[in-house]
């Protein structure tokens, strides 16, 4: 009894103490946010005036990437990894755009309801196809990723469709102040909204059970496959979130799929999440994704040679995570 | 009370399905031929006349630079790991090779080849094997690497022209009897050495021991990084073979010349029965599998499917196929 | 803000500096070529000090990022490749409220305001395919080899292989395949189609050309009258291969140094008086001698073959071919 | 002391279950009355924790009934069968090792008071629950899986060696909760391969062999060795009584140069200074409780970490592993107690024995076939392991998984071989042939460290032994004189008079 309420007073913490346990427990994310200022400063040394409207930009040319990033995270923490992110994108965006163009606002808002529930849809058809057939994930994804590539291309053979004027305006520009990009914004609320609900929720407490460790989450008495559905219709629906984010910001849709589905796996790794399973968040991802981007645009601005610029991001991509291993490495050993 | 189940103890235990996912399970080369078989029968009803020598010739052809790189993936997937730079290494040796023989005459050129593969192989096993960073990030970020390298060397070479040695012509496109693709002079004994050293040499078990359970494996004095980086060097430099291969099935080079081999090559070795979480597998299923798709590509543009058609069913029929192939064996 | 932008700066002397986005093909004969030539036009100017080239494989969403961060790091004038005509419209309209020019070459944009100098890739297939639809004689079995599909030139492209076959009804696509502009896939998917024993007349392929070819030669194929672009492999093989009937239609990839010749002109005040230039295909056959002349005016058998011949673009480039293969920027 | 009523709890009978050709369970029946604790016993591979899975649903059987509470069940998973009131704590921890406690907890819809008031009865009342569950060791997570199930409060609570993975002292906590359960509403089904535990607190056992049940007995008085009858069959005459005394006691002749030296060995955490001599010809006994350094000693040993200080002398010579490959070529061999971190599970029994071989550079090439599998066959038949099930060793009974990871090493010939608790969880016909090979190889003249939480294996097979406590050996004790209770004196540190904790605590709770 009194071991107990103990334990109770141990656990009664200030906000500043918080605050540091934060911060020893997520040295990944803190390292990454010293990532993110190192380079901005970089990028100020390079191009002084680089500032609100580079802002702006960054906000909203990193929405796609990172909403794709959150949705490659969710699989990969439990226990998964989706190869079809890039093609789901450019099926929903396609879907979206065909169906907006020239449509109302209100119709608008249907459709782009709808194209939620069709990402929804996408990923759980490839969660139940991996649950029934027992195939691995990457390769029931790797295949479906043709799929939905070839029926985007089926809907559309060329870029086209078109995006309602309010969609295209809720991710461009600042908010309130200059400095604040309507895409972070964004982003910041779709995150709030349905990750970090869904973190605290028995729901979220069991896609890490299930990527951590099957068998213990099977004998905790969590429905493993149901749940496996459940974390690629998730997947499924940030991908169509991505998907939008693409319609929204060019103003129509290529069934081409981009270069998303790599990138995303590069940024969670990146982020910390472990490819493992049952490890990271998605905020280091997003974060992931911000220090790419101006890792990118510092090597523009330098004016490397672009073919090395390549180089250099494939060294960037092995570095660092060469150094976080390192990092892990020593964080183990005290 | 109520009944479990049904006992099936009595049974003859050696004519238990069981027993057959057993057998077919050791022996992935039986529902692999199966379904190879099938899909000739497939081939010759939807066009007939099509299936004969010459035409096997030329499946064969195409399917042997495919069954190198799957093979790749094969050594690295028994390890749990995967190779992605196979495309970017096996285009760069090819391209360094097909730039020099103007300038160094091809005995040069191919061992130069070689030689840029092998360094890329040497980096990418330090790194994954050292370094421990995931393979799939490794060898991603190295076919970044590798490409934005030969992307700037092309620059400079620009004027050196793009020269395929005339050995590497015969083995890459040409035929022996009218129908023989001479390339298997290479490939058999070349599939001979992986498939005997997979399961006689200690290398070959220790790849499996890695893939299996690497702490086991270290407990019992095997170093891994030492395996690791053999295994990512003998992945590149089989990716170098396939990458002169295809330079001379193509009689060209160019720095993506064999990217698009990259997600098939994955799909072979998996369709082969290779388990992509390590420590099962083998090549003989991975060739196979390499079969199995050039076949489906060939019969998807016999069909004249368009393009969009064509991605859906050659995703759909993976899935299908390796969806087939878990049931029949009962492994995942 | 008061600092003035890198263009405008350096007193009397005009400094621009030049950025140019490019989305894909890292590695690619023709874009890199593209690139270069934009490098040795600007050193040509002489009023160019820097140009920034941002040069990878993405979509048009991350095209619109590349222009975006263009307008942030405050070029004078901005060039694009574009990856799709209408998705980059609000980046560009974002540069020309900044007050920097955009140019797009090799494919056009609908943004208003912006510059279009493109090759016009509708009359390029146009051309090309009725030639070869006449060197059929008006009828015949045609394979018709697309380069990927949904990509805006390819599209294009499309349209006016459409339109002349619209005006020969005798002559029929018995095959239709999207390349990739992959030569390797394309060499894949000749071979099907030969050894399918698919008969066929002619072939009309995008840009994949010199490959197809050889495949011909390797299967022993008769050859067919084949219709393809300036790449130095093809030319080389109408000039030299006996028998090989062929066309190669011009799509240069100097439009990347006529662009920055445009932008500097606008940047000069002197824009010119439609914002849509069209750079005109030509068509360089070997069954006339007015067209062997173009050809052998053209060929260089030192160049790689997969590298395009198209230069140099008459009043629009102003250096010389030793200086484009150089691919030296301003500054370099 | 126990009631017992006379409606039965849980009825199962004639569970069979095959997996693939092997037969798990035949005919298996297990009838448990309320309020007993009611022992599940048999030989490794006999099928214990088949019928546990099945019983709590986490296996589906190919035959057979079950009641509870005289009503039909067949649970579908471990979920449903909470819900039914059957609750299991399974062989392996069933924690998610990236969640912390808590949320492990509420996964499980487990009220944290409750588990945190079991902690305490069960000796760890000082368990942190935000701890994440990867950074605790195995026996706090076997804990915590305990005090989980009870917290559950489910009818029928099933224990599938819960103590094999305990130290001494946590041992006795347990046993003492699970004694708490006779004659209350509910039931326990306890298997250990410890009859000691049996006979503390047990009512009743039902024994199984080779997949059937083939007897119930009451427990008491001479109860252990019907048991063990029934557990072996034809066996229990085989078994040799090694009880006679430590065969090579008294073969190291002063003379000797010792085989390993350890001098002040310390590592980064627990481990402090340990110093000690293992001689050739001997089995040395190490001695600790949970978590006095044994582990860090060992992993130092076995070349797989590095000492933060002191030094290692192999025949005199200093060494320094860097890799567990050096301290293999110094001949320092490993037998963790964990058989997950040993083997190839998916391998075949022959290449798991043959691993070591194909480890150095040089033998990467073409492998001597013959040569081989003389070896191989060598190391089976010395150890005698049960092949029929060869082609992966997943298949093999984790008794006849041990015994791998040891032939192993004897395939190789046996200089030193350091031993981490080898007979955790296996039966006693296994632990008898174990104790044997570890005699053999001394008296071949290989020198074993032998740690063991069974202190009775002290005397059944070591020479003498050493006691570690708090990173330091504070004790060195001839076998004769190595009974159970100076030893476990000697690893809580008392002098000879002092009472040892656990008891008293035992008692007043
Ligand atoms: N998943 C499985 N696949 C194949 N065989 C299995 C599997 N699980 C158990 N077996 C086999 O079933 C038999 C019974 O195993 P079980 O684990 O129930 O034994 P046990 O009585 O618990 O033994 P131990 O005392 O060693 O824990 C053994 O022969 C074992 O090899
Ligand atoms: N570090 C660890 N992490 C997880 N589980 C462990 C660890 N160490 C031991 N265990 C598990 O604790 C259990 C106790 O060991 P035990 O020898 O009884 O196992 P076993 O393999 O089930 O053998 P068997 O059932 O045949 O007796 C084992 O199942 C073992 O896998
Ligand atoms: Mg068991
Ligand atoms: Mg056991």
């Amino acid at each position: 009894m009194s071991a107990a309420t103990e334990a109770l007073g141990r656990r009664r913490v200030g906000v500043g103490e918080a605050v540091t346990s934060w911060i020893r427990r997520s040295p990944w994310i803190v390292a990454l946010i010293g990532l993110l200022v190192v380079f901005f400063a970089i990028t100020k040394m390079l191009v002084p005036n680089y500032g609100a409207p580079g802002v702006q930009a960054l906000g909203i040319s990193i929405l796609p990437n990172a909403l794709a990033a959150v949705a490659q995270a969710i699989v990969v923490i439990s226990g998964g990894i989706d190869l079809s992110v890039g093609s789901m994108m450019a099926l929903t965006s396609v879907v979206s755009a065909v169906l907006m163009k020239g449509q109302s606002d209100i119709f608008a808002v249907g459709v782009v309801l709808g194209t939620l529930a069709l990402g929804v849809l996408l990923g759980a058809i490839n969660g139940a196809l991996i649950v029934a057939t027992r195939v691995p994930d990457i390769v029931v994804t790797l295949a479906m990723s043709f799929v939905w590539a070839g029926v985007a291309l089926l809907i559309i053979h060329t870029p086209g469709g078109g995006a309602a004027p309010w969609l295209m305006e809720t991710i461009r520009g600042p908010l309130v102040s200059e400095w604040i990009p309507r895409g972070l914004v964004v982003l910041a609320v779709l995150v709030g909204a349905i990750w970090i609900p869904l973190r605290r929720s028995n729901l979220g407490l069991s896609l890490f059970a299930i990527g951590s460790n099957r068998l213990a989450a099977f004998r905790s008495g969590v429905p493993v496959d149901r749940m496996k559905i459940v974390s690629y219709a998730l997947t499924g629906l940030f991908s169509s979130l991505a998907g939008l984010a693409l319609t929204a910001n060019t103003g129509n849709a290529s069934p081409v799929p981009g270069p998303y589905t790599l990138e995303s796996i590069a940024a969670i790794v990146l982020g910390g999440v472990s490819l493992a399973g049952g490890r990271g968040g998605v905020v280091g991802p997003i974060l992931a994704v911000a220090v790419l981007y101006l890792i990118r645009i510092d090597l523009q601005f330098i004016g490397i040679n672009p073919n090395f610029g390549t180089v250099v991001q494939g060294v960037i991509l092995i570095g660092v995570v060469m150094l976080g291993s390192f990092l892990a490495l020593r964080r183990v050993r005290p | 009370m109520t009944s479990v189940g049904t006992g099936t103890a009595e049974r003859n235990p050696w004519l238990t399905r069981a027993t057959w996912r057993r057998i077919l399970r050791d022996q992935p080369l039986i529902p692999l031929s199966g379904l190879l078989i099938a899909l000739v029968i497939v081939l010759q009803l939807v066009q007939p006349g099509i299936v004969t020598a010459s035409w096997a010739g030329v499946i064969v052809r195409q399917a042997v630079p495919l069954a190198i790189l799957a093979g790749c993936q094969t050594l690295a997937m028994l390890t749990g790991g995967i190779d992605l730079s196979v495309g970017a290494v096996a285009s760069m040796a090819a391209f360094v090779m097909a730039t020099l023989v103007n300038g160094q005459g091809p005995v040069v050129a191919v061992l130069a080849g070689l030689g840029v593969a092998l360094a890329a192989g040497v980096v990418t096993g330090v790194g994954i094997g050292v370094f421990k960073v995931h393979p799939l990030i490794m060898t991603l970020g190295m076919s970044l690497v590798v490409l934005g390298l030969v992307a700037v060397y092309q620059l400079a070479m620009v004027l050196s022209g793009v020269v395929i040695p005339d050995p590497i012509l015969w083995l890459g496109s040409e035929t022996s009897f009218g129908f023989l693709p001479n390339s298997l002079f290479l490939f058999v004994p070349l599939s001979a050495v992986i498939v005997l050293g997979l399961r006689r040499s200690g290398y070959g078990r220790l790849l499996f021991a890695v893939g299996d359970n690497a702490i086991a494996a270290r407990l019992a004095g095997v170093r891994i990084w030492q395996v690791l980086i053999v295994l990512y060097t003998l992945s590149a430099l089989l990716a170098a073979i396939a990458g002169f291969l295809i330079a001379g099935l193509n009689k060209t080079a160019s720095p993506a010349l064999v990217e698009s081999a990259v997600l098939p090559s994955v799909a072979a070795a998996v369709i082969g029965g290779t388990s992509i979480l390590g420590g099962r597998g083998g090549f003989a299923g991975t060739i196979v599998g390499a079969l199995i798709l050039t076949l489906l590509t060939t019969l998807l543009t016999t069909l004249n499917m368009p393009e969009a058609m064509r991605q859906v069913l050659f995703g759909a029929i993976i899935v299908v196929v390796a969806a087939a192939y878990t049931r029949v064996t009962g492994e995942a | 803000t008061g600092t003035a932008s890198p263009g405008a700066s350096g007193g009397g002397a005009k400094a621009y500096s030049i950025g140019f986005s490019n989305p894909g093909g890292v590695g690619n004969g023709w874009r890199e070529a593209m690139l270069c030539s934009a490098k040795a036009e600007a050193v040509k100017t002489g009023e160019v000090t820097k140009v920034t080239i941002i040069h990878h494989d993405t979509d048009a969403n991350g095209q619109l990022a590349d222009i975006r961060s263009l307008i942030a790091q405050g070029v004078s004038a901005i060039i694009i490749n574009p990856a799709d005509p209408d998705a980059l419209n609000p980046g560009i309209a974002e540069a020309l409220a900044a007050k920097i020019p955009v140019v797009a070459v090799d494919a056009s944009v609908t943004a208003p305001g912006a510059y279009n100098l493109s090759n016009d890739q509708v009359q390029y297939a146009y051309l090309g395919a009725s030639w070869l639809f006449k060197a059929l004689g008006g009828t015949g079995d045609v394979v018709y080899m697309r380069g990927i599909a949904g990509h805006p030139a390819d599209t294009d492209r499309d349209t006016g292989f459409k339109k002349a076959l619209s005006e020969n009804p005798g002559i029929k696509v018995v095959k239709e395949v999207a390349t990739k502009w992959d030569p390797a896939t394309a060499t894949t998917q000749i071979n099907d189609i030969l050894s399918s024993g698919l008969k066929f007349d002619g072939i009309w392929t995008s840009g994949v050309d010199s490959t197809i070819v050889d495949a011909l030669k390797t299967a022993k194929h008769p050859f067919v009258p084949i219709v393809g672009a300036d790449n130095a492999g093809f030319v080389n093989q109408l000039l030299n291969e006996t028998g090989l009937k062929g066309a190669a239609v011009t799509n240069p990839p100097s439009v990347g140094g006529a662009g920055v010749k445009l932008a500097t002109q606008i940047l000069d005040g002197k824009p010119p008086s439609a914002t849509t230039v069209h750079v005109t295909p030509e068509l360089w056959d070997n069954t006339t001698d007015a067209g062997k002349a173009s050809l052998k005016a053209a060929a260089d058998p030192k160049i790689n073959p997969l590298w395009p011949l198209g230069l140099t673009i008459k009043d629009w480039t102003d250096y010389s071919k030793d200086e484009v293969i150089a691919c030296k920027g301003p500054g370099e | 002391m126990t009631t017992v009523g006379t409606e039965l709890l849980l009825d199962a009978r004639d569970i069979s279950k095959r997996y693939g050709a092997v037969v798990a369970l035949r005919s298996a029946s297990l009838a448990v009355r309320p309020g007993e604790v009611h022992a599940l016993m048999g030989a490794n591979g006999a099928g214990k924790s088949t019928l546990v899975k099945i019983l709590s649903g986490g296996v589906r059987a190919d035959g057979g009934t079950i009641s509870v509470r005289g009503r039909p069940y067949g649970a579908h998973s471990p979920a449903e069968a909470r819900r039914g009131g059957v609750v299991s704590v399974y062989q392996e921890p069933a924690l998610i090792p990236d969640l912390d406690v808590r949320s492990n907890l509420r996964l499980t819809a487990t009220a944290v008071e409750p588990v945190r008031h079991w902690l305490a009865e069960l000796g760890l009342p000082d368990l942190d629950v935000s701890s994440m569950v990867r950074d605790l060791p195995l026996a706090s997570l076997r804990v915590i899986d305990l005090a989980r199930a009870l917290a559950i409060e489910p009818d029928v609570l099933m224990l599938d060696e819960i103590t094999a993975a305990l130290p001494a002292n946590l041992t006795e906590r347990v046993l003492e909760v699970v004694a708490r359960h006779r004659g209350t509403e509910r039931s326990i089904i306890f298997i250990s391969h410890r009859l000691i535990e049996i006979g503390v607190v047990c009512d009743r056992a039902t024994v199984l062999r080779e997949g059937a049940t083939v007897g119930v007995v009451d427990v008491g008085a001479g109860s252990d060795d019907r048991i063990v009858r029934l557990m072996l069959g034809e066996i229990s005459r085989r078994a040799p009584a090694v009880a006679a005394g430590p065969a090579g006691a008294g073969a190291r002749t002063p003379e000797t140069a010792p085989r390993l030296t350890a001098r002040g060995l310390s590592a980064a955490t627990r481990l402090r200074d340990v110093s000690f001599d293992l001689y050739p010809g001997e089995v040395l006994g190490l001695v600790a409780l949970e978590g006095q350094g044994q582990d860090e000693l060992f992993d130092i040993l076995a070349g797989s970490e590095r000492p933060a200080g002191g030094e290692l002398l192999v025949d005199g010579a200093h060494v320094s592993f860097h890799h567990p490959a050096d301290a293999i070529r110094a001949g320092l061999v490993y037998v963790p107690a964990d058989r997950a971190e040993a083997l190839l599970m998916q391998r075949s029994v022959r290449e798991n024995i043959a691993l070591p071989f194909s480890g150095p550079v040089g033998a990467w090439g073409l492998i001597n076939v013959r040569g081989e599998r003389r070896k191989v066959d060598a190391a089976v038949r010395t150890l005698q392991i049960d092949t029929r099930a060869a082609a992966e060793v997943r298949r093999l009974s984790g008794g006849n998984q041990q015994k791998v990871t040891i032939a192993r090493w004897v395939a190789g010939g046996v200089r030193t071989m350091l031993c981490f608790d080898p007979t955790r969880g296996i039966d006693i016909g296994t632990k008898q042939q174990i104790y044997q090979l570890l005699r053999e190889l001394a008296a071949a003249g290989a020198a074993v460290l032998l740690y063991t939480s069974e202190l009775k294996e002290i005397q059944l097979a070591c020479d003498r032994a050493i006691v570690v406590f708090n990173g330091r050996v504070v004790a060195e004790i001839p076998a004769l004189e190595a009974d159970e209770p100076t030893l476990l004196r000697a690893a809580y540190d008392l002098k000879p008079d002092e009472a040892i904790p656990e008891l008293a605590v035992g008692e007043t709770a």
